[in-house]
């Protein structure tokens, strides 16, 4: 074990620093102000914190260590030449208050980004401050709520959304302050229409859903919900989460949807970073777009005096939209998130069609690997389909319900199993609709071989004694963990007394 | 497919992110499948794209880095000027190890640690976070990591009111410093209106100090957000005295700027509840504002209502020390339209940079990084008190910022500054609209005693300019 | 204690590399000494420094970077220019993986793999490597790198001695390409003298192709050095006729442009026993000059008198696949004296990145590179032939360089060219002093067609000023 | 285990290029000169690239990763800012054969650090030309042998090693044509003055000797030596593998040496890259500088019109020695490394010599940490010091002959029992003349209680029965490789056929 607070060196030990400017007067602090006991912070020379870290990174598991399937993350190749552009003084440098005429090329990248996903989602208003892909949900309902508000239409108050539904999706809601409508699914797993029927009426200001569902699976019957809940007068949201399996080929926009979000570092390839940074655009119809968040990249044709500084044919400039609900983050989004994703666009173009396309083919691929492996090895009895479908598409659910009836055996016994074998455990326990649910997302970037390796490991897994599986995983960092240790016994930071 | 047989026969792009390119065929063959369209045959036909996406065609990644440093070489960036620009992100030298291990791709290509026992190390590192920064501030929680300061203020008011309401006497309602900056106070208002909050504010003396008297009318109320410099950039020892003023029951929640801690009380060491703070100055580069991270620490009452993802520190089955998530039954994939936040992607990675500036600064590392900011405001105040035109507004203490009101216009003057190789610093009208001609000054462990000078001596041409045209 | 206590009390430099700053006196009294001057009680004080070294004040890392950025800055990075400069070191793009994943600590902090059990990971890439070249070059066998192309041609040379000298008829006696740029020239006479090797050199013709005649001459010596393409950058058809001509008992050394084999047919196949090169243009910058990686391939019987270190693939005692170093009886640590080569530190790290850029291009992406050189240099024979004043001086094929001859002196018109912004090619009467009017242009996959067109408008503004002057 | 060539994917898989510049005539190669067949490389996709380097990477110990005592070799840390400056593109992207007043900025770094060398080694002239310490060996020797040569002193053919010496020191005098003499060293492992003057003669060129010497100890005799050397008419060569002992405290100079390389990469923090890149520069005294490679980087006051391009008050450009062997590298050395130690350099100026004296506190202490700790494990009768000594200098040996006879325990059992536990091994087998010898280098870099952890294991380690040492390593990513296994079956490259 390394820990950081173990170390205690020579002060400014870590980072040596220059001198100071000398000044007339010393800089003072208010009597009552100064600070009278520092932080107790360890101290590590660059060596030992260089060590530390390297340590830590080399206990945790990215796509870079091995095939990560966790389903609805989408976790994607991050390409390297991103991280490359990130760190260019022209993004990492910039103060989102200079003035415009420092700012041409970001403006221009916002520009292109805005319309690009604009061209993607079939919207006609995109923008890029939400920074998460929750915090797109709750702007968009936001803009919803003021929408309405204007219309002077106050009764809408209730936001439907499926019992398969991520969580920010109420959460989202509920925090703009609406009431959630939750309506189960059909057992195959889609919308049920007549449920949507019943609920959708004045009192509704959205459905929220997102197409493929959470199992994975396209809602054919989206359009006829959108036009339950549009005749109902509600606004149709996009959950953009899974938008990495229709990209060019179908939209949000074309299946009716009013206002969808774009969760950046899924579709777009931000790195996940452990949890974060991301970036969650959003983008909506036309009635919506005067109420998004400012400010907006927008351009003309440019002065005389601009041409000089101009990076193209048109002068950049941000804009305020007239109804703007204001602002979610103070300043113009996760700017160095839509550059990198910026990056990752610009590689594909007109082609992320055959990104989705692979994305689909590797999901359904691996699917039916999984099965195979499973007939050979005899462990097909252990599992169904989350759902049942010809096919899926960028991600599928198996329901592990028959080895927990049969063997005693859980998802998360097999998630651990799995661990062991060198993977990342797909994602368990969502949506809730499927019992003992695992949750399967390849992507696109991940080679035949691996999917074939890990449907066969996938099927040795099932075969292994429930005794084995429960004391699962063996080979990693540390074993199994006691979370409700972690809740009795809370120990949130250092204890300096120990 | 998507090849591009270029005219002189080179096949290119987008292929070098797709492994199965040109393997389609036998994986829809062992699928019993024709081509790639029968895995979109469940989608209707009426909703389907007709045709490609009218975007650009793709480009390899030598075009695409060419193209990025034409377009971001086109900005400019403020190490290439001499900058006073600051207003709530600050550029602090960041050591080089911090980039280099933070794109370690451990770290950087992985999501949140819901599989502990292969995320130990994002674990442990962010359960540090924790540590570090509650030492900061002087709390003994902190989470780890909202997604700007601008919402950790604004979750903040929200989580106070889930705390204060039932005992207020002003229920509903939260009181926050009239001198918040706009933009961070529409954060507030977004957050707050669908929980119902209203949002009052707290006036300032002329100095820029806390009106104690005004403050008093907070009291009853759910809680109060004050900043620790203030936005003018001005210490304000008024706020030792403010948790006594509103009592127990009212959240006292400070905005602190993590780097000033090195020299400035930390605010739970005088009665904060909350503190938040945007993180930035500690381990990012401002980046056009964003990716940053919003600092999140409170006191124990707090806990179990508070917004985002918490560390803490438990065992494995062999007993070993372990880490893991905890609490999150606050969270929003277990309680749902009920948790504390809807927060899931937050802001991991940033705070792991903070985390690990904090690691290499210690704590005499941190002062010195503090004192670097505060001579380099000292010297400028010294400079320029005595530049012809110019008059610095606040009688007060300050940190790394202050205020300066100069002759004419504040937007004008900076126009100026900007065409002779300066950004000047933030033109504090577009805060106060009632303000014309004053601008926020910002000095941090970059500025030099060059660039204060050059500043003053374009101040003082610019205040020539203003006697002849005057 | 060397802290220095700055005027404002802040402690700096050099503390950030030692751990043990502070507690030299707690580690002394462990081992029972005084002070750190006891550690040095067995240095004769008549060898000792008296006082400080006389050097400059240490640096905390700001003040380095900024100078580094100041000094380095200061050059003129051929990226900042329209640069045809070649004559051996090529640049063209590189992945930003590969920079990514070459300063991972794991392998930028190793040392040699000696304790194979920990260093499977270098092991295997460079058991990988040497499978690369193998196949690139068409020979079994290849080191792991040698210091850089003229230190792998010097070796080899030294290596064919070894081979061959029993049987030569011209014995310690190599041949060398006349045309051989003199300062790789003196690495191999250095390297040459110790073994009392004579090297005499092979003649061309005018149009830069080997003289076949003069090649007769070499059959019977123990080796002979040849380029492809040649220093000229002329393709020369010729050499694939040499091995016939000099035998069986004469190694035949190719130096080969890496790039080029994309389209090149790889030495290997036409005989060559020993294939050497510089292997930067594939993985790495240029770099000033270095470091950089040779590359050392061969036949069987090379193998057990070649240099420089080799992994094998094997098994740990479980019988699981592993690699370790090996044949490193050949080696300076165990053989000394008698070993096949001094070296020792090599350039592991840099041929590492080598193997990514191979890993990444593939057979076919090598191929388009190679096109995108030879395309650029087709071009600029194109543009240039058309060009006022400038003559192609061979008429034959040219991978990525050609020499061009031009009115008045190479060294002013470069100079004329430099002082419009770009970097012109190379003078190739610094190799060949009795020519005065011919410059080597070099493309890669880095030159437009802009580039080549500016190129083209300098030259004939210099042809023509150099009428006027005329 | 994940292998390169099992790799194969699409055409132009993992780098996409942009497309070629368009020409009336396509570029075309001789008819007999076409490649016919491709290289059989394998075909990645970046995504497969990055993790099959990561997954190699993880395979791998570094610096980072843990502590390194490989005597004789310095693994300090390498500080990060290095590689941030060497990849600036006025390094990076800088061609040698640019003119001078492009240069300006290298030229004052290589000036700055040959004066830096010289002023450490207490040498007149220092060339940045060897790539590496064998190199330095070699070219200083050619130095020596044409500085004869050009006296007229033809009957100097030999070298003198002591038989501690590092192999690369007679394989580069041997390279150079010399004829090698070997004396013994005396039982106290120091150098045998009596062994010298026995042979030192008319017939000796040089001495190369290191000082500390290969068993860390300080040669006090080494101005005697020098003496007998020069009387001999002999050159006095500095083997500067160990100068991060005595920076600041003495020097070669001092000592009498008329020739010294430099490892720049153990010095100076080049980091070591699993085996290169390094830089050796040498330092001569004045008579031999005339023969260094060049060129030499030298300054004067610059011209009027050179001022503006000048870095600082002095204008700097190449030189010639007028004698000069020659080249050993086509170019300027490694430039790159040179700037990484210029940054290093930088770091610590004048206080260089606290570094040493770290280095040599931290040797000392662990030496005294490890005996304390074997001797309240009780294992203390299992090793011996290499050689008596008071104090050592910045290393120590440690003999496990005791441990062999008593236990059948050998060196490289212990040091497989130490990679166990998380450590690389120290160097064993080298100094030859200590037999089962432990060569043990701390570096300044380390903390105390990495020492004092250390320590403890090593002593544990001990305590091991012999049965489960000499199975050791267990916990590594292989056990314990079969070296004759590899020499028997050589397979050098991937074998296709199999
Ligand atoms: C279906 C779905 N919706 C919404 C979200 C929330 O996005 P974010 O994590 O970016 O806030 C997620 C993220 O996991 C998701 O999977
Ligand atoms: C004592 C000694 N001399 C010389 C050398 C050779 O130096 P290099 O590896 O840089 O060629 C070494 C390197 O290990 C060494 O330890």
């Amino acid at each position: 074990m390394s820990h950081l607070f173990n170390h205690n060196g020579a002060p400014n030990t870590g980072y040596s620093q220059p001198p100071s400017i000398e000044t007339a007067v010393k800089p003072s602090i208010p009597a009552g102000l100064v600070r009278r006991q520092q932080a107790r912070w360890p101290r590590l020379s660059e060596p030992e914190m260089v060590r530390h870290y390297t340590w830590l990174s080399k206990r945790n598991f990215g796509i870079d260590t091995g095939f990560y399937p966790l389903g609805s993350c989408t976790m994607k190749h991050n390409p390297r030449v991103n991280e490359v552009i990130a760190q260019l003084p022209g993004i990492a440098d910039i103060h989102p208050h200079q003035p415009e005429h420092h700012l041409q090329g970001l403006l221009s990248i916002y520009y292109e980004m805005q319309h690009m996903l604009e061209v993607c989602a079939g919207m006609d208003q995109v923008t890029l401050q939400p920074v998460a892909g929750a915090q797109g949900e709750f702007t968009a309902v936001r803009c919803i709520q003021e929408y309405f508000r204007l219309k002077g239409d106050t009764k809408r108050t209730k936001v439907i959304v499926p019992d398969s539904a991520h969580g920010t999706n109420p959460a989202s809601a509920a925090m703009a302050g609406f009431e959630i409508v939750e309506i189960p699914s059909r057992v195959d797993g889609r919308i049920d229409l007549d449920a949507l029927r019943a609920v959708a009426d004045e009192t509704t200001a959205a459905m929220m859903i997102t197409n493929p569902n959470t199992l994975g699976l396209f809602e054919a019957d989206i359009s006829e919900a959108s036009q339950i809940v549009h005749d109902a007068g509600g606004q149709m949201y996009y959950d953009g989460a899974n938008f990495n399996a229709i990209l060019g080929i179908t939209s949000p926009g074309l299946m009716g949807f009013d206002a969808v979000h774009f969760n950046l570092h899924k579709t777009f390839s931000q790195p996940h970073g452990g949890g974060g940074p991301g970036s969650g655009p959003i983008g909506v119809k036309a009635h919506l777009a005067e109420f998004l968040p400012g400010p907006l990249a927008d351009r003309r044709t440019p002065t005389a005096a601009e041409q000089s500084t101009a990076v193209d044919e048109f002068w950049y400039h941000w804009r305020e939209p007239a109804h703007s609900i204001g602002k979610v983050q103070q300043w113009h989004g996760n700017a160095g998130a839509v550059i990198r994703c910026w990056a990752y666009y610009r590689r594909y173009g007109s082609g992320l069609t055959t990104m989705s396309e692979h994305a689909v083919l590797n999901a359904n691929y691996l699917r039916h690997a999984i099965h195979k492996a499973a007939r050979e090895e005899g462990v097909d009895h252990l599992f169904v389909d989350g759902a049942e479908t010809d096919v899926a598409k960028h991600e599928f659910t198996l329901s592990l319900q028959p080895a927990k009836e049969q063997l005693g055996v859980s998802a998360m016994d097999v998630a651990k199993g799995l661990l062991d074998r060198g993977y990342m455990a797909p994602t368990v326990y969502f949506p809730l609709v499927v019992p003992e649910c695992m949750m399967i997302e390849p992507t696109e970037t991940e080679s035949k071989d691996t999917l074939d390796t890990f449907a066969q490991h996938f099927a040795e897994v099932l075969k292994v004694d429930a005794e084995t599986l429960h004391a699962a995983p063996t080979t990693t960092p540390v074993r199994r963990v006691d979370e409700v240790y972690a809740a009795r016994n809370l120990c949130l930071r250092h204890p300096y007394d120990e | 497919m998507d090849f591009i047989i270029h005219p002189q026969g080179v096949v290119i792009p987008m292929v070098d992110q797709l492994p199965n390119l040109g393997r389609e065929e036998e994986m829809l063959k062992a699928m019993g499948l024709q081509n790639i369209d029968d895995l979109f045959a469940d989608i209707p036909d009426d909703v389907r794209f007709k045709g490609p996406l009218p975007l650009r065609p793709p480009q390899s990644e030598e075009e695409i880095l060419s193209d990025a440093r034409r377009l971001l070489g086109a900005n400019i960036a403020m190490g290439s000027r001499t900058s006073f620009l600051g207003a709530g992100l600050y550029r602090n030298y960041i050591p080089a190890s911090v980039f280099q291990l933070v794109t370690r791709g451990e770290f950087l290509t992985a999501y949140t640690p819901y599989q502990p026992e292969v995320s130990q190390g994002m674990l442990q590192a962010m359960w540090e976070f924790q540590s570090l920064i509650s030492e900061l501030v002087g709390l003994p929680i902190a989470n780890l990591s909202l997604y700007d300061g601008s919402t950790a203020a604004a979750e903040a008011l929200t989580c106070a009111v889930r705390v204060h309401n039932r005992k207020a006497t002003q229920p509903n309602t939260v009181f926050v410093s009239a001198l918040t900056p706009p933009d961070k106070m529409s954060v507030m208002e977004n957050y707050c209106q669908g929980a119902e909050i209203t949002i009052k504010t707290l006036e300032h003396n002329a100095d820029g100090t806390l009106n104690l008297d005004s403050l008093k009318e907070a009291a009853g109320s759910c809680g109060v957000y004050l900043e620790q410099p203030n936005p003018l950039g001005v210490l304000d020892e008024g706020l030792t005295m403010t948790k006594e003023i509103i009592g127990e029951h009212t959240a006292l929640i400070v905005g602190a700027q993590p780097v000033s801690l090195g020299m400035v009380e930390a605010p739970g060491h005088y009665g904060a509840d909350i503190v938040v703070g945007e993180g930035q100055p500690l381990g990012s580069p401002v980046t056009a504002g964003g990716p940053l991270y919003g600092i999140f620490a409170c006191s124990k009452p707090y806990l179990r209502l508070m917004p985002g993802r918490i560390v803490g520190r438990s065992i494995d089955v062999d007993g070993n020390e372990a880490y893991c998530l905890t609490l999150s039954t606050r969270e929003q994939h277990i309680r749902r339209h009920r948790a504390t936040s809807n927060i899931c992607t937050n802001e991991t990675l940033i705070a792991l940079m903070g985390a690990m500036h904090m690691a290499l600064l210690g704590p005499e590392g941190l002062h010195d990084l503090a004192y670097r900011n505060a001579a380099a405001c000292q010297k400028a105040k010294e400079i320029l008190v005595d530049t012809p035109g110019v008059r610095i507004v606040h009688n007060a203490s300050h940190f790394n910022e202050f205020a300066i009101e100069i002759e004419g216009s504040a937007e004008a003057c900076l126009a100026y500054l900007d065409g002779n190789g300066i950004i000047g610093g933030f033109d504090l009208g577009r805060w106060y609209p009632s303000i014309t001609n004053q601008i926020l000054i910002t000095t941090t462990d970059q500025t030099t005693e060059q660039d204060i000078e050059a500043l003053s001596a374009q101040l003082s041409m610019w205040t020539s300019h203003q006697g002849v045209s005057a």
